[in-house]
Parts: C-alpha cells; structure tokens; sequence
C-alpha cells in the first residue's frame, strides 16, 4: 500500500514535535477529517534554517509531515514555496490514490508557515 | 504473528481446509449434473446444509447458500421488498453497509427506509422498532451483533415484535453466528445472514436461512439453482468447508465464548489503563471477543500500522475502511465526535489467541498510543485540544 | 473414469490448488485490512486481476471479480440496463439461462428485449442484429461460443456494428476463453463474462470484463469493493486459482487446441458411424472441444447415465438440465423437434482426455445405443416412429 | 439421485421388449416430452399372466416400466388396476422429485393396457 520510503518516515519521523518561538507556524487540515498537520519554521537569511511538524493523522499524513520537513530544510523561502503536492508525492515514490490529499496537506501547511513568517515580519 | 481481527476475517480451520481438499481435486463434478461424480458433490453440498442449518435450529431447505454475507443481505432485503406490495423497511443506523447501502438502492427504487438510532452503547430501542411499523411496512431488518463495536442487539424481542405485526423480520448475524447461540425458531426470524469467513471457513460462501414459505424474489438468474432462488454453478469446495467450519463452530462455540471472554475482559481491562481511553459498545451485551477502544488526540490507522510492526494485527473497525476516509457511521451512530471517531482501535479475538497474546500486545500498546500522542499537535491537555478545534471550527484556513 | 463434460465444469488444475492454498492457510487476510497479511492478499489479487486480463487483452482495472458466470452475466445486462435511458436489449434465443432469464427479468421491469433466431447450426446472422437496431437499444449481447452445441458466434462482426451505432456489446464468453483467442479490442467488446471453473479453476469465482468509461450500476452494494461495482469480501483463494488458471490457460492454449480438435474430429466420426445419428452446431465454426450428438429414438439421460456405468462422464447439453425436464431451448431454436431433442448427448474434452479416452467412448457407446434401441418402442424403423407420433399428437391418450 | 432399486430395474430390466398378440395395449406419455410407455399384456384366468414393455424416456421411466411389469405379473385385474403411484414409488425406495411423473406414468400405462384387454374383450 505504502512506499517503503513513506513507512521510513512514519515508523521513523524527522523533525518531529513542537517548537518553541517559532518564526512561522502553518496549520491544515481539520480533526474532523483525520488529519491536522502543523509546521513551524525557524528562518536565518531567507532560508529555512529548522522545521518541525506536529501530526494528527494516518500514515501517509504523518509520513508526509516528516518527508516536507526534510525537503524544505534548507532551502530558500522562495524555493520553499514551490514545493508543490507532486513534488512530495514524487518524493515519497507515490501515495495511494486515496491518499494523495496528504501530499496536499503537507505542501499547503508549508505554504501557510512561510506565509505566517512573511507576514509576521511585515508587521 | 498476532492476530487480533477476526472480525474482519478467520483464518480457515485446518479441518476445513481438509474437508475442502477433495472439492479441489478428485471430487470436482458439477453438482447439476447427472453421472455418479456430479452426485458426489451434491452430497456433499447437501450435507453441508445440513450441518449449516444445525448451527442456527433452521431445516436443510431453508438455507440457501450466496457468495457471501453482502449477498446474503442483498437477497433478503431486495429479494423480499420486491416481493411485496409493501413500500417500508425498517432498520437500523448501525448496520453494516451490506445492508445500509442495499438500503439506500430500494430508496431509489421506490422504498421508504426507516433507519432506528442507537443508544451510546449502539442498542436498538424495541420500543423503537415498535413505533417505526406502519401498515406498509414490508420488512424489518436489524443485526444480531454489530461488527465495529460488538454490540448484541436485542433481536428476539425484535422478532416478537415482527411476528405480532406479520412483518417479516430479517437479521444480519454475520458476526454472532459461531460466536453466541443463534436460534431462528426462539428468536422469529424469517431471514438471517451469515458468512463463511467470519466462522474460520474459506472467503467467497455464505448462506441465507428463508424460513419455509416467506415471500422472496431470486435477484441472480439463471439455471434454476438453490431453488430458483440463486443461480449459478455451486462453489462446492467453499460450501463444504463453510459447511465444516459451521460443525466445528457448534461443537466449540460453548467453551470458546467463556475462553474468549476472559481474553477480552483483560485485555479491555489493562488498555483502559492508558489515559484518555474508552471502550466502544455495551459492557455486557457484546460479542465474547471483541475489545472496540479509543484513543484521544491519535488516529487509528496509524496505531494499525504500527501495531503490525510490532506483530500485531489489529482494525479499526469496518474491513472496509481502506476504501474510505468517512468517519464510521457506527461510531458517529453512539454519539461520538467526528473527531473522536479516528481514534479507535478494534481488537477482536479468535481461535488462536492465548494470555500471552494478551500480554504482548497490553506491553506493547501503550508505548505506541504515547509515541503518536508525542507526534500530535493535540497532546494530552484536553482543554488544548478543544481550543484548537474551536479554532479550526472557526478559523478561515480549514481545508 | 473418462471424463467428458468440460463444458459443464473442469477439474481443477493441481498448479491452480497448489497457488490457492497458501490462501486457505497462512495468507488468510482479508485484503479490506490495513496491515500486512491484508496488503498481500490485496497483491496476490491484483496479480490474478493483471493474469485474467492478459488472457483477453484487457487492462487489469478493467477485470471485476465476481461469483462466477451467471452472476458475470447478470451485472453486465442488469447492471447496464438499469444504467440506461434506453429500454432494448438484443440477445440471441440460444444464449445461457443466465442471459436469457436475466432478459425475462428485464423484460418484466419495463425492458424490450429481442430474441434473435439462429441457423440450423446455431449462428445468428449479423444482418439481423444491424436489422433488430433501434434508438431505443440499451445492449447487443451474443455469446462467444455456444455451451451445448459448440458453435462459435461472429461477435467481431457483431462487436462492428455495434461500435458503429455505438451501442454496448456483452458476449458470454464462458465457454471460449481458453479454448479459442478472445481479444477484447479485436472484437470491439465493452463487456465479456468469464467463468473461472470452466477454465480449470475453482468453481464459485468469475470476472466481468467491462471496459472503461462503460456506464454501469452495481447490482450487489456493500463495503464498496471492486471500484464499488461489486461489494462483498473478495473469495481471495478462488481468485487467486482462477488467476493461475488463467495463466496456465494462455500459455497452453494453442497446443491444447490443436491436439483437442484432432480427438474431437475422430470422437464424432466414430460416434456418426451409428445410424440414425447426427451431429449438432457448426461442422467448422466449433468449439474444439465440443462433439455434440443427437441419437435418434432413445433418451439422454439414460444414455448418460448408462455411460456413467461404463466410466464415462458425459452431459446432455446443459448442466442445469438434472432440474429440467424442458426440451433444450438451443436444439429447439436450431430447428430440431422436440421429441429429437432428447436424444442428444453433448462429450466436451479436456486436458486430461487421450486418444485410448476416444476409443473406449466409442468401443461402448453403439452397444449402449442398440440396447436402449431395443427397449424404445420406436426402433430404428423412422416411419414407424413417425406413425406412432402422429397417433400420440391425434389421440385422446396423450398424458 | 436414484435408488438402488432403481438402478437395478435401469439397468436389467426385466420383460423389456414387444409382445406378439398381446391382449391389450396401454400406452402413455408423449415423445415432445421425453417419456413415452408401452405396455403389452396377456391375460388368463382373469389374471396377468405375461406382461411386457417398450420406454422411451430416462431412467426413472425405464426404472419404473421394468418394476410395474414385475409388480403386476401374476395379479388379478382388479389389484393389478389398483397399482398406484404411490406403490411403484414405494416399491422402488423413491423418486427424486422432478421425476415423480414416471411412476405416475406407469400406473396409468398398466390401467390403459387393461382397460384396452376390457374393451376388446366386450366386443
Ligand atoms: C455484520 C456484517 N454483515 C455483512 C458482512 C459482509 O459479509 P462478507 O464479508 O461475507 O461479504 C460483514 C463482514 O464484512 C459483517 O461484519
Ligand atoms: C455459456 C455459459 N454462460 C454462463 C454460464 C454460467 O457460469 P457459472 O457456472 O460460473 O455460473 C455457463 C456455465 O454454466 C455457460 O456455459
């Protein structure tokens, strides 16, 4: 069902937990649902310099959480920001069909976490 | 391996694999057929019958074997709503799809469906049922035990009911046949479902009991098989060993259920350690092997996963929930939260299950509720959880 | 024994019991469940989905697993019938009872459904299904192969016309697939049934090929299975054995055809030796495995039996005839008189059958004509006979 | 399917075959349907002192010719005519249901080939 690289990050998630005084936090999802995902940023000249994610869901949301966190480590805000749904999903070597609205979910919180950080500091 | 979801299917009895072997190979005439092979298998097919009805107190004619429990449900509530002039079924809110979907086709074709709540312990209030008949009330249809939380319904008084009215009563006993005494003639019922892999028989047979005499139209045509009410060539291997399985169930039942029972209490006993757990059904009225918990802040697919890591095969309550993200109807039936809904775990135990099962997964589960309640955002702080939900409640940025 | 009813069902193959039992012990998941003995039943049933479809060239995700033939039959015509505006179904007179009592159905829930008249050998003619066309026309379905007579039906050529007035084509393939090439594209087919115990695999199981894009209703509603096509727990051993089979099937088929034909050939130029007797169907457009016989003056039921005696399995045409005392609807519909049509004796070979199975088949079979010959009261004297059956259609004695 | 009886009778029938000059005839059933029934019979002394039979038709009709023949040799008119489905189906152990019409079929045979040596016999 699952990719063995999604049952890596399940069994074994990075960046896993909350953080404190995060620069950015996003937020997806709904419990309702079953799944909720937060990501909090930490940034350091334009780039994410830590993430961490917090995970309500299944497998594949929590295998997602884990795998952006990897991905957009390091990169620039920008770069960030185009990490899209595929790109996880690529990553992971695909997700099942009813599944794929993880993907989602975790490039969308990435999004909002940039965009809480991008909006905080116009303040 | 532990396996903990017999629920969702057995393992076939090494007697039945045995029973089926000679259907497999030598024996493998048609059974409509006329030479002295075919006739073999007709024997046989009509002494699994026989042994099918012994379990359940029904007669040889009154079974007539399906592919399974879904099409046994299909047959009885199809099969006798378009026999009858009557327009009205009434059923439950916690059945299983088989018949919750059957249900909601004979709305499209001109059905009324009544469908009964549940209280928090998923029991069908007699009174309920009472209320619910009209004059065009063609069929009541209510589970004897339900898969997801293992309640027992009260389908005797059920079925007083039904005979007081001459409605017919039909009653999906998937899950208690083999587990607890089922009895068509104590209980007045006219139509009852069971399925061979539930009872540690093989996957594709079932059987439906008619009660002589009831009114019901064949859905499958063809050959004229299963007394024009089933068409189509027999699986002789399955039935035979649905058929063995059924004897074995009737020999054992008895010790098994008081075995089992003490299996669940423990195992139900030291989950409920872990905070902020529940059990899911009614503490007495349920199936001897079924532990239905939840677990707040984690979802329990996740929890299925890891348990399997872990040698433990567990559900979360419908088999068929890989299919679906839909919160469990069941679950939302007995006055759960949606969100609440995620969180459980079904264990339900079998044949093969010891103390020591027991034991294994009581030490392992508790470290992986924790480990997924370290991975969620909602922790343990309750009133956290609320907050944020209210937030999400309200908050623009829901998906 | 000599077995010699193929078309009723097959033996099942040992590398098809040897592939099935892993999945009547250890691989007993039901593919529904999240954890891993569920995800390998899932994969073994994707693999046998993946095997069925090659042997008709159609993609896996277009194979939907079901009960067996009949049922195959009854979700293509209901299935897309109940899915359509349209209200016309053209089939043939000489299809299975699973066709033809589906129709019967259909007609009784507002269809209109066309009967096509065949030849002396069983063939439809393409110029009347074109003629038999109207706006109002749901569904053509004309089987591959006939399952008494043997004859091959031009479904390329109706699969033509049916494109091009872009109507949806079934064919009951039961009794084709495996002995002759099926190519679903070839033949422009949108919907194909296939028959798992016809083909060496076990009995209860079989596919409805149906093409994407095709619109069709599920006929048995559940847990969603089969893309919500066809709910119920899936018969994984069976589907996995039929998958097997139909493995074995393609690789074997052509050799397999070829030696068939050659004993066939002889087995009917033997049997055509005893007077008063005639072949049924298609002298070249044929089953390879089908000699089907007609004896004149004598009954088939006794000469199978009798057969039965002497070691050899034959049928009479229809499995389902040990529940009928109805004259054959096929031989009736390729203008025999009823009273011929008891005669007939249909042997269908197989893999296990030889040439030394042919020479004891026809060592026997004259010897058991001219004794059943002799108790008949109509002799080998046809005039006699016609007299005798003038007095019956005249007299007042008739029962 | 079949009694043993049956099977017996089916397969060694006995007094099979047609009669030279025969006191009477009875015949029953119908070609279109699959089973047809001779009956011949010689009478003496008011008795059935030899008796034959001529079937088209499966084995329960074959079966049940043979056994009536037997049943009846030997009777007096008046029992033989009282020979009723019943007592051919009970002599052979049973019929399976879709065949029950044989025995039926028999019994009638036996009184029409009686009722045929009456009539000529009044002339
Ligand atoms: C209560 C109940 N009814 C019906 C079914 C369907 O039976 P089957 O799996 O044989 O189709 C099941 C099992 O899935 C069940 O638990
Ligand atoms: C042509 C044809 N169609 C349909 C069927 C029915 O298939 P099944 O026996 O699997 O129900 C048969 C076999 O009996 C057949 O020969």
């Amino acid at each position: 069902m699952y990719s063995d690289k999604l049952i890596e990050h399940f069994r074994n998630p990075k960046n896993m937990g909350r953080m404190e005084n995060p620069d950015g936090v996003g937020k997806a999802g709904n419990p309702v649902c079953g799944d909720v995902m937060y990501l909090y940023i930490k940034v350091k000249d334009n780039k994410i310099d830590d993430i961490k994610f917090e995970t309500f869901g299944c497998a594949a949301a929590i295998g997602t959480s884990s795998m952006i966190t990897e991905m957009a480590r390091g990169k620039t805000l920008e770069e960030a920001m185009k990490i899209s749904k595929q790109d996880v999903e690529g990553e992971l070597g695909g997700l099942p069909p009813i599944k794929r609205h993880c993907s989602n979910l975790a490039a969308d919180t990435l999004r909002k976490a940039i965009e809480d950080y991008l909006s905080k500091k116009k303040k | 391996m532990i396996y903990m979801d017999h629920a969702a299917t057995t393992p076939v009895d090494e007697r039945v694999v045995k029973a089926m072997l000679p259907y497999l190979s030598e024996k493998y005439g048609n059974p409509s057929s006329l030479y002295g092979l075919a006739q073999e298998a007709r024997k046989a097919m009509e002494d699994a019958r026989a042994k099918i009805a012994g379990l359940i107190n029904a007669k040889p004619e009154e079974i007539i074997f399906t592919s399974g429990g879904t099409e046994s449900d299909n047959l009885a509530l199809k099969g006798v709503a378009l026999a009858s002039k009557k327009k009205h079924i009434i059923t439950s809110s916690i059945e299983h799809h088989a018949v919750l979907k059957t249900c909601e086709w004979l709305e499209k074709h001109g059905f009324k469906v009544t469908y009964l709540p549940v209280d928090r312990y998923g029991l069908v209030k007699v009174e309920d049922v009472e209320k619910a008949i009209t004059k065009d009330t063609a069929l009541i249809s209510i589970m004897h035990a339900n898969n997801e939380i293992g309640t027992i319904e009260p389908v005797e008084e059920v079925g007083k009911i039904a005979e007081e009215h001459e409605i017919y009563f039909h009653t999906d006993a998937v899950q208690s046949v083999g587990k607890i005494p089922v009895d068509v003639e104590k209980m007045n019922i006219n139509l009852l479902s069971i399925s061979s892999h539930k009872i540690y028989g093989p996957k594709g047979v079932g059987a439906l009991y008619i009660r002589r005499g009831t009114r019901i139209e064949a859905l499958q045509h063809g050959g004229g098989h299963e007394r024009k009410l089933r068409s189509g060539t027999e699986n002789v291997s399955g039935i035979v060993g649905f058929g063995k399985a059924a004897e074995i169930a009737r020999q054992e039942m008895l010790s098994e259920t008081e075995r089992l029972s003490k299996l669940r209490d423990r195992l139900i006993e030291g989950a409920l350690k872990i905070e902020n757990s529940w059990l899911n059904g009614h503490p007495t009225k349920r199936l001897p092997n079924n532990a239905h918990l939840c677990f707040k802040f984690i979802e329990g697919e996740s929890l299925i996963l890891e348990l399997d890591f872990n040698g433990i095969a567990a559900g979360t309550g419908s088999a068929c929930s890989s299919r679906s993200l839909e919160p469990s109807h069941v679950l939302t039936a007995i006055g759960l939260r949606p969100e609440e809904t995620h969180g459980s775990l079904r264990f339900t135990l079998g044949r093969s299950n010891t103390d020591k099962d027991v034991e294994q997964v009581l030490s392992v589960l508790p470290g992986i509720v924790e480990r997924f309640r370290a991975i969620s955002p909602f922790k343990k702080d309750f009133r956290e959880y609320e907050s944020a939900l209210l937030k999400e409640h309200h908050s623009s940025g829901v998906d």
